[in-house]
């Protein structure tokens, strides 16, 4: 037996969202549909995954309506570890960890300027792999904080100490932010207007 | 079909901008399809001259791959006009490298069309929304590589804007030409702050020489020095030179607070 | 009639991954399966949405499995505004994915050759993105970086490997004035690969 069209637009509906919704919800989906019609619907589609033997289930929670997975099935996912992708770094994040590793104590700011991008999420992410760590504050405008390396980058790149960091002078003076120009002073020497 | 450069000066409502275009080839191909041209035969002149009216129009301040091209074309137009024989052997067209080039991007812009209808078709496709939270297991362990971790560090490096590298050249002290902007201003006026001699962006070579300069009329005897209060600039009045002018006396009589600091 | 075992197993998985899923990845699931078990399962899957009448798909995208709601639900779902579709790529990113997907591994300055203009900025957005990857360097002058598309660009364009990409032959190499856009597009159209 074939699903009725509400009860589709509500499994679509259900299967995209990411929170449970309500029947008021639900009803937005077609616009002639009344709560009756919608709690008809949600019934079909629980009696459609109860008999057909799917591995999903229509459960009522906080006020609304979620398909989850059944619970009798979360051991045999959970061993398969699929919830994870493979954990590799993203190119963000590595080029935020190499700034950090070779220009510790580094703070924020400098590490912005260096990769041109902001980096809120990326370090908490290095933060919450334990490969980086908040080593103290700078001295500078509101005490920013400063981040280092942890024994675990080490240990992952198989390192004894930050010594052995490949090409470490040449890196830690290449990764400068960029100077402005305007800065410079044959610059600032050149804007002097001439006279005599 | 208006040609483009006729409707930018013709309707202020017809706007073209620059980021309507992803780069100076896709302007080039736009020109070409608004004239109906066969790309194998451009009439380089009339493009180039378009090409340059449209970019100007368009301003030129970011649009350093578009001026290239615009090189590009004026070279083609001069190499379009040298005299050629008839039937010469080994002519080859200057512009069968800028056909090549019009024809492999046009390729890639319709690669990159089926590319964006194929997204698009997918993204009618919805993926599950709720996703369960990842079991409590000790994460999978990481994987991080050296070669990788090097070539993130160089990513990193080549991405960072180039410094403008200047020539250093040794700049010695220029008293000699502040002594000349001193007297310029001494033959002005009565009195005037040393800080005008400096002008508007002064290096630290520049305020040096200036204070030597001034120090050094100051011993000729050509002006003396005061110092209303600390800090303050130093004021520069004019002097008749004395035939036997006193070595340093002007400037200890006339400087209050001699140990306080020049502004 | 009802899924079996394997099947269920399998639908458990796939509802809880954000991600395509392998069949070597769907084997781990049940110790004793072979990949012809789990092909078998799948197809059991499979049949069950289409006849089942249900509003999502088993989907072959990026070498792995997925699934997603038919393309028919995808009006009604957005209107309600219970999911989003993803950011769209501008025409720069669409160009350079294009060189990449054809010419990969290809370093950043035949890019450029090709696009006419600086590619720095939107190599870095498509990385960021995870839509290309660093797959090497060439042995070329400084040794530039070579890059290549990733798993999520397949995913991203519905494709279930690099060969699905239509041959760089069959666009057409217009010697002539090119056709109105709107026979373009159509043509672009047809292209694409039929559902599956």
């Amino acid at each position: 037996m074939s699903l009725r069209p509400l009860a589709q637009l509500l499994e679509a509906a259900l299967f995209a969202a990411s929170r449970p919704l309500t029947v008021e919800e639900l009803q937005t989906l077609e616009g002639e549909a009344t709560a009756a019609d919608v709690r008809a619907a949600l019934d079909e589609l629980r009696e459609h995954y109860d008999f057909g033997g799917h591995a999903v289930e229509v459960v009522e929670l906080a006020g609304g309506y979620q398909v989850l997975t059944r619970r009798a099935f979360a051991e045999a996912i959970e061993r398969a570890q699929f919830a994870a992708r493979p954990a590799r770094l993203t190119a963000a994040a590595l080029e935020t960890l190499a700034v950090i590793a070779y220009r510790q104590p580094v703070g924020r700011a400098e590490i912005e300027e260096i990769r041109g991008v902001s980096a809120g999420g990326v370090l908490r992410t290095l933060q919450e792999r334990g490969l980086i760590e908040v080593v103290g504050r700078s001295d500078g405008m509101g005490r920013p904080l400063l981040y280092g390396t942890t024994a675990l980058f080490l240990e992952l790149l198989g390192l004894r100490d930050l010594a052995e960091l490949p090409r470490a002078e040449e890196f830690s003076v290449a990764l400068q932010p960029p100077r402005p120009a305007a800065a410079d002073a044959d610059e600032a020497a050149a804007s002097v207007p001439a006279e005599s | 079909m208006t040609p483009p450069t006729a409707a930018l000066g013709a309707d202020p409502g017809f706007v073209v901008r620059l980021d309507q275009f992803s780069g100076p080839l896709d302007l080039l191909l736009h020109l070409l399809r608004e004239e109906q041209i066969d790309i194998a035969d451009i009439p380089v002149a009339r493009i180039a001259d378009q090409f340059l009216e449209v970019i100007h129009e368009l301003g030129l301040n970011q649009a350093a791959d578009y001026l290239e091209m615009a090189g590009r074309l004026l070279r083609l137009k001069a190499q379009m006009l040298l005299p050629r024989r008839e039937g010469e052997e080994g002519w080859e067209d200057p512009r069968s490298e800028l056909v090549r080039r019009l024809l492999e991007y046009q390729q890639i812009k319709e690669i990159a069309r089926w590319l964006e209808r194929a997204a698009e078709r997918r993204a009618l496709q919805f993926p599950r929304g709720y996703l369960p939270e990842p079991p409590e297991l000790p994460p999978p362990p990481l994987a991080l590589e050296l070669l990788g971790f090097v070539q993130a560090v160089e990513r990193v490096i080549a991405a960072i804007p180039q410094p403008v590298l200047h020539r250093v050249v040794p700049r010695p002290l220029d008293t000699e030409g502040a002594l000349r902007r001193l007297e310029v201003l001494l033959a002005q006026r009565e009195v005037f702050s040393w800080v005008e001699a400096l002008g508007a962006h002064p290096t630290i070579v520049e305020v040096l020489s200036t204070l030597l300069a001034v120090l050094e009329l100051a011993r000729r005897g050509l002006c003396r020095l005061a110092q209303p209060a600390p800090f303050e600039p130093l004021l520069v009045y004019r002097e008749t030179p004395c035939p036997a002018p006193a070595v340093g006396e002007e400037l200890t009589t006339h400087v209050p607070q001699t140990t306080g600091p020049v502004a």
